[in-house]
Order: C-alpha cells, then structure tokens, then sequence
C-alpha cells in the first residue's frame, strides 16, 4: 500500500501531456516586465531609475520588511520606464519595464554546467544567500524561502520534506526538472537540510512519475540522509499539510504551519533554485514553465526568463490555437485564468495550460442534493456545501464556526460536485470576509 | 375605524387563525367534520363576545398589574358556563369536542381581544369586535372543518356526495397539520399580490 | 410496567402536539431554534410536573371535597397562571438571553393549553398522583421531541429556498403534518 | 474573448442526472422480477406512477413555483419506482395518482423541490396511502407469475402480516412457521407482499451495482440491516416461540429496499459517516419495535419517516473530525 | 345552593390571595428593570431590519438611541426625520436634522460604452468577479453588473437593466438605507442629497485612471480634464486621481458643466429638455 493522506482528495484526469519533453531554454524576448510583487507579503522597492543600464542577475528591486523578496534583472539592456503593468488578471501592479540590450551578466555568476556538490556556507549564510538572491516557493505559493529556513525559537525541526509530487493535472515542469537537474537538486536538498540543521530529508513523487522516482533514488544512495518515497496519485497531495500527513503521519493543526510538527516542506523546483543561488551564485532569473494545452501546436517545458510576456512564451509553443476557451495560469485546478496574455512570466508560474472552448464551460447549476459527496473529499474534512450556503446566505459567524478559514482552496468539491455548484466560489468569498471581520474585530 | 370595519376586520384581515395564526389547537383538534367545526366556533365565539363584553366593562375596576389573571378568571367563568350548557343541550358535540371546551380558555385570540381590545375600548366595539373575530374564526373552522370532511369521508355536513371512504388522513392528525398549512400559505399568497 | 405503558404512550404515541393537537401555538412559535426550544421544553416540562401537581392536590382535596367540580377550569388556569409569572420572573433573572429568547412565549405558557389540558387530562384519566406526575412529565417531553425535531428541520430551512408563501407557519404545520404520520407507525404499541 | 471564472477549471463527470440515472439501472432488476411474479399489474402501477409524479412536478414548477422545469433531472422518475415498489400490485390507478400527488407536491415541491424536503417524497406518498386507503395498500395479489391480470388477482398476505397475525391468535413460532414461506422463497421473490420489495436477491444485485457506481457508501444499508439482525437475534435467543428469526425480518417485507434505496436517499440522509451510522441504527431499532409491539406488521417506512425528521439535528451537531482537530504530535 | 356559592367564593378568593402572595415575593426577589421606552422606539422603527443605521436590527438602534443623551450618530435613514421626531418626541429631545437622500450608480459603462474583453463565466455575484480579476472589461473600476447591490436591497428598488446591464435605482423606492453601498465591492454607489423634483447631476463615472488608459477602456469615462471644474461658477466641482466630483451641497443645478464634459460621463436626471443649442452640442461630442 503506498503511502498517501487517508481521507478527502480526488483523482482528476491527468493529462501529463508534457511529460516526455525535455526542457527547452526559450530565447530571451525583446522587452520585459518586471513586476514587483512576484511573492507573498510587501512588494519589493525598486532600485533602478529610467534610464539605468542593467546586467543579467543585478539586484533591481528590495524587498522591504521581513515577508518579501528581493527582485533582480533577468536579462541586460534598459530601464525603459517605472510604472503600473497589468498582471495576468488584468489587475495593476507596480513593475520595471527592461528593454533588452546584448547579454552582459553580473560578475561572480558561475555560468558553468558542472555540478558542484561540496557546500562551503555555514547554515547562517545559506539563509541569507537565500533571501539575496530572491527565492521563493516555486510551486505556487511563492512564499519566501529565507523564513521558512528561519527557524521560530522554541520550535524545532526534525525532518525536511521535499514536494516533488506536482498532483496538478498537466504540469510537468518539477517532474522534469527532477529528471534532468536531479543531482542539482539533491545537494540543494543537502543545503537545505544544512540551512535547517536536520539530519532526515524525505522527498514524496507521486507514482505516476516512476521515472523520475527511480532516477532519483538511484542518485540518493550518495547523499546522506536523503530518501525518495513514492505516494499514491491524489489530489491535492502537493498541499503542505496533505504531503506531512501523507508521508509522516502527521497532523498540521488548523491555523498553524509545517514547523509546529517539526517538519519544513520545500517544492523541488525550489532546492534547485537553493542549489543556483549557493553553488552557482546565481539569483532567480528564470525558471520552468509547463506550457500544455490539447490544441496546442508544441506543447513542453520552456526554461523562460521571468518577465518574459506570456504571448512571447506561446508564441514559442505554437501560437494560441484558435478553439482556446480559456487560459490559465497554473495547474487547473488551482490556477488563476488568464483574462491579460501580455503579462508577464513571474517567479510561481509553474505553467501555462489552454482549455479548448469546448471544455472551458462550468456546469449549469443545480440545486444541492444533498449527496456528501463535497464532504468526502475534503482533505480537510470541512463540510463545503454548508459553508456555501453560509455564505450565500450572509451567516458569517456560524461559518467562522465551521472553520471556513481551514479552507486550502484546493477546489475538490467543486470539481465532485454532481450538481455543478460553485462550491469554492462562494467558500473563497466566505473566507476572505469571515478574515477581514475578524480583521475588523481585533483593530475595534 | 367604523363599527362596520371593526366588525370585519376579524373576517379576513385580520382573521385570527389564517392572518395571526392564534388558536391552532381547537383549529386543529375540532375540525374534523365541518360540523364540529361549526360548534367549537361557535362556542368561542360567545366565549369571546362574553368575556369582550364584561372586560370592556371592568377594565376601569381592574388594576393594571393584576388585569391578566383577572381577564383569565372572567374568560373562564364564561367557559365554564359554556361547558355546563353544551354538556346539557349538546351531549354528543360535546362528547366529541371533549377537552378543547375547557381549554377555550387558554385559546390565545380570547386572551389576546381581551387585551389587545376590549380594555381599551367601548362595550359596544367590544361586542362587535369579539362578535367579528369570533365569526371570524368560526368561518376559518367551518372552511377547514368542510376540505378535510369532504378529502376525509366524502361528505359535508354528514350528507355523503362521494362513494367510498374518502382519503382517511383528513380526518386524522396529519391531515389537519397538512390542510391548515396549505389554507395559510394560500392566504400569505394572496395578501403578497 | 404501568408506567413504562404511560411514559411511551405520551411520548410516542399519544404525543401531545402530534396526535393530540396541545400546544401548537408554542410549538409553532419557539421552533426556530434549537436552543431556544430546548429551553421552552425545560420550560414547559417544569411547569407541567408542577402544575400537575398543585392542580391534583387542588382537585382531591379542595374541589371534590367541597363538591365543587364544575370550578375544575376556573381553579386550574389560576394556578397555572400564579405558576407561569413565577417561572418568568424567575427566568429573567436567572437568564437572560434565555429570556429574551423565549420572549412572549413565556407567558403564553399560561395560555399554552398543553398546560392546562394535561391538568385535566391527569383528572379525568383517574391517574394516582405518581401516575399524573410521570404522565405529564413524559408527555412534557413529548411535547419537547416534538419541539426539538421541528427546530431542528427549521434551522435547516433557513438554508434553502422555501417558497416565499409558505415560509414560517406554513411549512412548519406542513412539516409537523408530515411529522405526525411517521410517528402514527407507533400505533398500537400501548 | 477568454473565458475566466475562478478554479477549479475541470469538473469531475459526475452530474446529478447519472446518479439518479444508476439508481434507476440498480433498481431494473426488482422490477423484472416482480413483472415476472404479478405480470401486467406491475408494469401498469409502475407507469402510472412514473407518469404521474413526472405530471405533477412539471405543472407545480410550470405554473406553481414558476421555475425552470428540472423533471429530466431524474428526481422525479426514482420518486415514482420507488412509490410504485412500496405498493401492491393490484392497486386501482386513481389511489396510485393520490399518492404521487402527495409524493411530489406534499412531500417535495412544498418544500421548495429537490434538495429541501426533510422527508423521502416516496415514503411520504406511501405512508399516505397506508393510512388512506388500509385496505387498498394491504391486500396482496398472490405472485402467479407472468400471466397474473392487473386486478382481478387472487389476494393473500405478506410474511409479516401472516406473522403478526399468528401471533395476536396466541400461535407460538413453531405453529406459524408452517404457514411462512422459505427463506428461499423470500430470497427468490416468490411471495406476497409490494411489488418492489420481495425479491431479495434482485435487491441486492442492485446494491452492489450502486456501490460499484460509488452511488452510495455502505454505511446506511450495512447499520440498519446490521441493527436489525442484531435487535431481532436478541428477541429470538430470548424467546424463539414468540419471536421470528433475523433471517425473517430482515428478508419479509421492506427491510432490504428501505435499507438500499429510501434510506440513503441523499436529500433526506445525513452527510456524515458517524451520523449515517446513527441514522441507520435508529431506523433498524424503530422498525423492529413497530414490528414487534406495533399494530403494524411493517414498520421500515416510518421508521425511515422518523430519523429523516432527526436528520437536521445530526447534521447540525454532528461534524465530521476537521482535519488537524487532534494534535498527534509535539 | 347558597353554601356551594359560598365555598367557590371562598375558595377563589383563598387561592387569588395565595397566588398573590408568593407572586409578590418572587417578584420582589427577582427583580430586573428593562427600560420601558426602548420598546416604544422600536415600535415607531420601520421593522425592516435592513442595517441602514449601522445596527444590527431595529431593536438594536432603539436600544442604542434610549440609553445615549443625543442623536448624534444614530439615525433612521429608512423612516427619515419623520420617524426620527416621533422618537424624539417620546424622548422629549430634539431630533437631528438629516436631509433625505437617493441612491445614485457612479458608473454608466455600458457594453456599447465599455467594450467586454473576456467572458466571466462562474458563480453570479459581484464579489466573487472582483477579487478574482478585473472583470469583463478592462476599467478596474466600472460596475460588474453581477447585482450584488439588487440582492442587498430590501426595497425591491434596484434593477438590473437588461439593455446596459447596469442596476436602475428606483428614486420612490429608494430609502436610502445605503445597504447597496455596503454590498457593492467597488464602491459604485452614493448617496447624494435629494433636489427639488428628484434633479440630479453627478460624475457618473469612478475610473481613476489617467485620462488615456480611461477612455481606452471606456467611452464615456470621466478622463479628468478639468473642464467641469473650470466651467463651474460655484467651485462645487473638485478633482482627485484624475476622476471629477460634483459635491451636492454646492450644485445649483446650473447644468454649465454637463454640456462641456467631452466624454459625457456626467449626468443629469430629471430636467426638462436641455435648450436647443445646448443639445446639438451634446450630439456633436456623441457622434
């Protein structure tokens, strides 16, 4: 029986259609955009002015506070302008726009392809190369990875976990990176677990991706410490609390973080990144992006700079097919559609899917029978049709009871739902209400 | 309001069973033939016209801390008297209406006209109102009394006009619930329009 | 064995609001909540053994002694009366969001003819005193099974779409309707 | 222009028509056995209740509650098999139509349609009936087999009636038994009693196919069967003369369709596992004592009647075990 | 017959004095004073529990109006001064003045104003489009026509408009309650005071973007020019991030300033007919 968190989740088709191609280093565009907020927390301050010259991997922008991230230039030209720039939903966001000029890179980068596996940082300054060279969480979430390294006092961590699982249905960009950059990632895996002081890191792949299990087993026999542990295939095994409980048995308890069991959960596209940034001294420039999609002419995985615009990225893979419905930003399950295809390529994005417009529709809702079955696959284990209704209804309070706030958003009950109800819709709206009245509370 | 309003206003708008929902349980308990029916709206009815009548007449007298018990006590003397006269001349509607005379006095609408009204206002209004609410409530008691006689047992009034034994639940508890409720909603839909 | 025949008979069988129509208004009127109808049914449950009570004392030893009988409903609802305004003063007191809960009702405990129908039921049945006393303590919770069961349902109406006509009381009767034929499979068990 | 809306993108096949569609497929196979056992008189009451709840729900969403019609969702076709299964074969056409009208309009569109009626509409429709029409509902066509006419059908009696009336004749088991049909009798189907509900074995063939389907969960089914045995074994290894065996009471009259079909009907059951359970040991501990000290020979359909109105309060009171509720570690 | 008359009287008579008794004690005993007024205000209070006063409910507004010493802050705006002088006068205090007020929609973003760049497709409700994206069209600002604002409304007095797909505001059932506000995620609606034969003129329009990117994403949206705020004699127009606002108390109803707007977004409801020329310049800056 392989290992997987017991209860809740669901198996989606799961059209890895990628995962055979091998990444592909796209050109670099002709302009980018830079947008300042690419993490979770306090957008970075701009360094740069119109007009400045940069080079490949020069610090651009600051991360002010404690939550936030340093940005850095991607590509080498000129500052063309400093201003607002509509993201992928269209919103605006403060962003430095480059125009690309030669491909001058910052002294002190080792361009080099040769791995290298001896770590010369003291725990200490591996956190703060971490946080120098601007790296967040790669799958997604995009929280900086500096405070996760940081561990809380009167906390401790026992084990490392590393999320190679990608349950997202198409995307492939972890699986391929642990395919061709797996001893990268296995010493950025050893960093890590030299940064947290921990002698155990276990990396969990879900069993649709036995090569990359076997692959990387076979390289961990010579690393210390470090074990690979095929998961059973479900949905959503790539949430941090679903991957803890799934490969230690535990449980994270609701409003708290990995840490408080002892563990630290980090994607394997991030120790690759760790492994750049302290072996190879080179910052978070670009990254992997699956770009996957039925219609789609060249579908694969593109090494792309980031603030590459994203019709630059599809321009590459074909061009946008012309019975495209929708597109998204991510895995679809949790990713954000796309409304702006000239945003550009940030730091989270771990693919690019387009829906034929034959799929791209939500079912024609109808009223709720009842059936449970929301209830049963909640990882959770929350009740979704109730807090829907709670929240159509106006009842804050009693869904604040129900814990409306433990919701991950994963989407499992919308995707079940037999009677097509915009289950998260509603859940993420209550939410994000039920916070800002508490929010509310707590200032009065 | 004129005396012809006050008189009607028991009838429909402001009936006491279909628009304020008092007295269900004699609503309920009584109204399996439409003659029961009858008889139990009547018997509140005088109920109501006597005790409107003798509250309108001492609310002066009554002190205001005490005038609930004192309403009670002159409501159940009319029962009482109500009781003992049906028990004379009306043994077998009597016998079938059984606890629910006695518990007139509890029905909510005598209380609540003795309160709401008839303290507050001239003998006469007094007795028109009393007079309006209690047809009121027996026309609300005979309608029900006559749907769940004629779905019960196919008859109304005891004349059969169907064969056979009719949908038995009307006669029974069920039936009642089922029959008031739909005769309510049916109200809350007409007064919405 | 006699009193295990009356406690399922009030309870089940013969219960009070279902197949006896007693105290409907209330039963109508406090199912809203859960809370609040389990505080109306402690409520209730307390008046009643109570009232049972003073009122079979009241019955043996005053009305029949004196001969007179026919004072029976005059005599009982005073009682009842004196007893309810008691229970509220002492509720508000004692809780107040209790109270503000039950609101009107309480007084209309007084006017809940469950009340003063099991007073006299207990009379007219020839029950001994423990017999009326646990007699009307089961059909007390009779009444609160019914309460509780149609709060219960209310509550979840409050998260659906009733038709607008039949909101409230409409739906509660129809519901307790419904309720009443389910509970008509007990017949015949006492 | 790109279509947005937020995540999750994809949907599972899953839709309320299939379900209610493999409800309909499980149920198949009663209905061929019980047309092989009553003949015509099965189909017919089977139509016409179909038609009829169809007709019904159709004109109060039309004309009544003025919504969009929903009747090919599938809802109202298992309420109609399912009403018609809980009757007699032989049983006049006008009483049926009653039935499907208290079914639909009583039962479920009062309460606003699908998903918000407490109770199972077809349960409703046939405790209705029970009580309406006692003799209608409880004389029993004698199973002659394919060629058996619509109502002119020789009567008899169900197991449970033969049982309880044994019994109030002061008859101990040993005499009754003699009367009962066999356990394989019962299992096959060949006995007195509502069309739907006396075939064991096609019942249950229709229970695997809905777990196959992932329909339902065992969970009800198993808990009121399993109470049922066990509340009835007790009965019996006390006093085997006054009491029938498990085996009896659980394949003699609805036990099995009730357990299968009305109990876990979505709207009315609980949504929690530890409250199925609850939920299917009271209707297994309701039925019996109906059964046993009741007037009524069958109980199954009040006793489901009864815990759905207890349905609210275990969804409002019974959670299911949030996740990281129990802190295992540190 | 005479005995059994005594004895019922008696008998009464001993058990009303009992009663009375213990009544009085227990009375005395537990004693809770709830102030008598607060149930007289709320009985003057419209019972529609809308929120408009900032109170959970009616009772919740009576209850906060007896135990303050002033008016200030609390107000019905649903019953209006009217219902507020009642109270007042129950009160024996003298009641706010509060000038009536309607609600207005400062969008008018129309699809043949405000091209759609993208289909939203999930779950009907304003909220839910806005915190997921910009919306249908590319103003970040404008109305997203999912009727939160009709749902909010107890008064049956806001519409959709199934040409511009942008809520109608009844003016006779508007009371002001301002749940609409409340409910609209982008702060769409205002309420503006009530002119002499319901006139009203406002910017009809919130884009704060700059005057480009604005009349890009929308026609009629108010580009910030300046030209209002220049043509207006009584300073009542101010400008903020680019967006005009006609403040209430300072328009005279002049109508200078709708005829100069060259985007047309702002509005006038309610006049009679604009003079002839007034008019073909209007048509002039439309075509």
């Amino acid at each position: 029986m392989l290992k997987t968190f017991p209860t809740g989740g669901v198996h989606p088709p799961e059209n890895k259609l990628t995962a055979g191609i091998p990444i592909e280093y796209l050109p670099v565009p002709e302009k980018v955009v830079i947008p300042m907020s690419q993490h979770i927390g306090a957008p970075a301050n701009p360094l740069v002015a119109k007009g400045d010259n940069v080079k490949i991997g020069q610090l651009i922008a600051e991360g002010k506070g404690f939550v936030s991230a340093n940005i850095h230039s991607p590509v080498s030209g000129k500052v063309s302008k400093i201003d607002t720039a509509a993201d992928s939903s269209g919103l605006k966001q403060p962003a430095v726009f480059i125009d690309v000029e030669g491909d001058e890179w910052v002294e002190g980068i080792d361009r080099g392809k040769e791995l290298v596996r001896d770590i010369k940082l003291s725990s200490e300054e591996i956190v703060k190369k971490c946080f120098e060279s601007g790296i967040v969480g790669m799958g997604g979430a995009t929280f900086p990875s500096h405070i996760k390294l940081n561990i809380p006092s009167g906390k401790k961590c026992d084990v490392l976990i590393i999320n190679g699982v990608e349950c997202e249905p198409y995307l492939t960009s972890d699986h391929r990176l642990m395919l061709e950059k797996g001893e990268e990632i296995l010493v950025g895996v050893s960093i890590l677990m030299k940064a947290l002081k921990v002698e155990k890191a276990m990396i969990g792949i879900e069993n649709n991706k036995p090569d990359a299990i076997s692959h990387l087993t076979t390289l961990a026999a010579s690393f210390a410490g470090i074990s690979v542990h095929p998961l059973k295939v479900k949905y959503p095994q790539g949430a941090e609390k679903q991957l803890v409980k799934a490969l230690v048995k535990r449980e994270v308890p609701s409003g708290r973080l990995p840490i408080d069991v002892g563990t630290v959960v980090h994607n394997a596209g991030t120790a690759f990144a760790v492994y750049e940034a302290v072996q190879k001294n080179k910052p978070l420039i670009e990254r992997v992006v699956t770009v996957s999609g039925k219609s789609l002419q060249k579908p694969g995985n593109y090494m792309v700079r980031i603030g590459t615009p994203l019709s630059w990225l599809l321009e590459a893979a074909g061009g946008i097919p012309a019975d495209t419905g929708k597109i998204i930003n991510g895995g679809p399950m949790m990713g954000k559609a796309v409304s702006n295809t000239d945003a550009p390529v940030v730091k989270g994005m771990s693919g690019i899917i387009l829906i034929p417009a034959s799929e791209a529709f939500r079912e024609v809702i109808s009223p709720c029978i009842r059936c449970a079955k929301c209830v049963s696959v909640c990882p959770l284990h929350l009740e979704p049709y109730l807090l829907m209704t709670l929240t159509e209804k106006g009842m804050f309070e009693r869904a604040e009871a129900e814990k409306i706030t433990d919701c991950m958003e994963c989407g499992s009950c919308s995707y079940t739902c037999p009677a097509g109800r915009p289950l998260l819709d509603y859940i993420r709206l209550g939410k994000s209400t039920v916070i800002r009245l508490a929010r509310q509370k707590v200032l009065k | 309001m004129n005396q012809f309003q006050n008189f009607t206003k028991g009838l429909l708008k402001e009936n006491p069973i279909l628009v304020m929902v008092l007295g269900t349980c004699p609503t309920l308990a009584t109204t399996s033939s439409s003659l029961n029916g009858l008889g139990m709206g009547l018997a509140t009815t005088f109920v109501l016209i006597g005790s409107n009548v003798a509250i309108s007449l001492l609310s002066k007298f009554i002190p205001d801390k005490v005038r609930i018990p004192a309403y009670i006590v002159v409501i159940a003397s009319f029962v009482t008297v109500v009781d003992l006269v049906m028990q004379a001349y009306v043994p077998d509607l009597y016998n079938t209406l059984g606890i629910f005379i006695p518990l007139i006095v509890v029905n909510c609408i005598v209380l609540g006209r003795a309160e709401a009204f008839a303290s507050k206002n001239t003998v006469w209004s007094s007795f028109i109102d009393g007079f309006g609410m209690g047809l009121g409530f027996t026309l609300a008691l005979g309608v029900l009394g006559a749907f769940r006689e004629m779905l019960g047992s196919g008859s109304i009034f005891g004349y059969k006009f169907l064969p056979g034994d009719g949908i038995l639940v009307f006669i029974l508890a069920p039936g009642a619930f089922i029959a008031l409720g739909y005769m309510i909603a049916l109200v809350n839909k007409i007064k919405q329009k | 064995m006699e009193y295990i025949l009356i406690i399922i008979s009030a309870l089940l069988v013969n219960n009070i609001v279902l197949a006896q129509f007693l105290g409907v208004c209330p039963f109508l009127g406090v199912s809203t909540k859960v809370n609040t109808s389990l505080g109306m049914a402690a409520a209730v449950t307390f008046v009643m053994v109570l009232a049972t009570i003073v009122t079979y004392l009241i019955q043996v030893y005053v009305l029949d002694k004196l001969g007179i009988g026919f004072m029976q409903t005059i005599t009982f609802i005073l009682v009842i009366a004196a007893l309810v305004q008691m229970v509220e003063i002492v509720l508000k007191k004692v809780s107040q969001p209790l109270y503000q809960a039950l609101g009107i009702f309480l007084p209309l405990i007084t006017t809940n003819c469950a009340v003063l129908g099991v007073a006299i039921l207990v009379i007219k049945k020839d029950y001994n005193l423990l017999e009326g006393v646990v007699f009307s303590a089961s059909t007390a919770l009779g009444f609160g099974l019914a309460l509780i069961i149609l709060a219960g349902i209310r509550e979840q109406f409050e998260l659906m779409d009733i038709p607008k006509a039949m909101r409230g009381v409409p739906i509660s009767l129809i519901t307790a309707g419904i309720l009443a034929l389910a509970f008509m499979g007990f017949t015949g068990i006492v | 222009m790109l279509k947005v809306s937020p995540s999750p993108h994809i949907h599972g096949k899953e839709s309320t028509r299939k379900l209610m569609l493999n409800v309909v497929i499980a149920l198949i196979p009663a209905l061929i056995v019980s047309v092989f056992y009553y003949g015509i008189g099965a189909i017919i009451v089977t139509a016409v209740s179909v038609l009829s709840c169809l007709l019904f729900e159709f004109l109060i969403q039309k004309y009544i509650l003025r919504k969009p019609i929903s009747i090919t969702d599938g809802s109202a076709l298992v309420t109609g098999i399912l009403l018609a299964f809980n009757l007699p074969s032989n049983i006049p056409v006008h009483i049926i139509v009653i039935g499907s009208f208290v079914a639909i309009v009583i039962a479920k569109m009062t309460f606003g349609g699908l998903g918000n009626n407490p109770f199972n509409p077809a349960l409703v429709g046939r405790v209705f009936m029970l009580i309406s029409f006692p003799v209608h509902m409880t004389t029993w066509p004698v199973p002659k087999g394919l060629g058996t006419g619509y109502l002119d059908a020789v009567t008899g009696a169900t197991p449970l009636a033969i049982l309880k009336g044994g019994l109030a004749r002061g008859q101990s088991m040993s005499e009754i038994v003699g009367q009962l049909p066999t356990p394989a009798q019962m299992f096959l189907g060949n006995i007195g009693g509502s069309m739907g509900e006396v075939a064991a074995i096609a019942l249950l063939i229709g229970f695997v196919w809905l777990l196959y389907k992932k329909v339902i969960t065992w969970h009800i089914p198993v808990s009121v069967i399993g109470s049922i045995a066990i509340f009835t074994g007790i009965l019996w290894l006390v006093n085997p003369e006054k009491n029938a065996d498990p085996l009896f009471h659980i394949l003699a009259g609805g036990v099995l369709l009730g357990a299968i079909y009305m109990a876990t009907d979505y709207v009315t059951s609980p949504m929690v596992p530890k409250a199925m359970l609850l939920y299917g040991c009271g209707i297994g501990i309701i039925t019996v004592v109906i059964r046993v000290y009741g007037a009524y020979p069958e109980g199954v359909s009040f006793a489901i009647l009864i815990m759905n109105a207890f349905v609210p309060l275990m969804n409002a009171y019974i959670k299911p075990k949030r996740f990281g509720e129990e802190v295992k570690h540190g | 017959m005479s005995s059994t008359i005594l004895t019922t009287i008696i008998c009464l008579s001993l058990l009303a004095f009992l009663s009375a008794v213990i009544l009085y004690f227990v009375a005395q005993k537990f004693k809770v004073y709830e102030d008598p007024r607060i149930d007289e205000v709320q009985a003057l209070l419209p019972a529609a529990n809308c929120g408009g006063c900032g109170f959970a409910g009616c009772r919740n507004l009576a209850e906060a109006i007896v135990n303050s010493d002033s008016f200030e802050g609390l107000n019905c705006p649903v019953g209006g001064a009217a219902v507020m002088e009642e109270i007042a006068t129950i009160l024996e205090r003298t009641a706010p003045v509060s000038d009536p007020k309607v609600a207005v929609l400062k969008c008018k973003g129309s699809p043949e104003h405000r091209p759609r760049t993208s289909v939203y497709d999930g779950a009907a409700d304003c909220r839910i489009v806005n915190s997921l994206y910009i919306g249908e069209t590319d103003c970040s600002y404008g109305c997203l026509g999912y009727g939160d604002c009709v749902k909010a409304c107890t008064f049956d007095a806001i519409h959709i408009d199934a040409l511009t797909g942008l809520p109608l505001i009844s003016d006779e059932k508007c009371t002001s309650c301002g749940a609409c506000v409340r409910a609209c995620p982008r702060n769409l609606i205002e309420l503006r005071k009530k002119a002499k034969k319901d006139r009203k003129i406002y910017v009809a329009c919130s884009n704060c973007d700059k005057g480009g990117p604005a009349r890009k994403a929308c026609r009629v949206a108010c580009i910030g020019c300046g030209r209002c705020q220049k043509v207006c004699s009584f300073d009542a127009i101010s400008i903020v991030n680019n967006l005009a606002y006609i403040d209430a108390a300072k328009c005279t109803f002049c109508r200078k300033c709708v005829g100069e707007c060259p985007t047309n977004a702002i509005i006038e409801i309610n006049f009679p007919p604009a003079k002839p020329k007034a008019k073909s310049e209007a048509e002039a800056v439309q075509a």
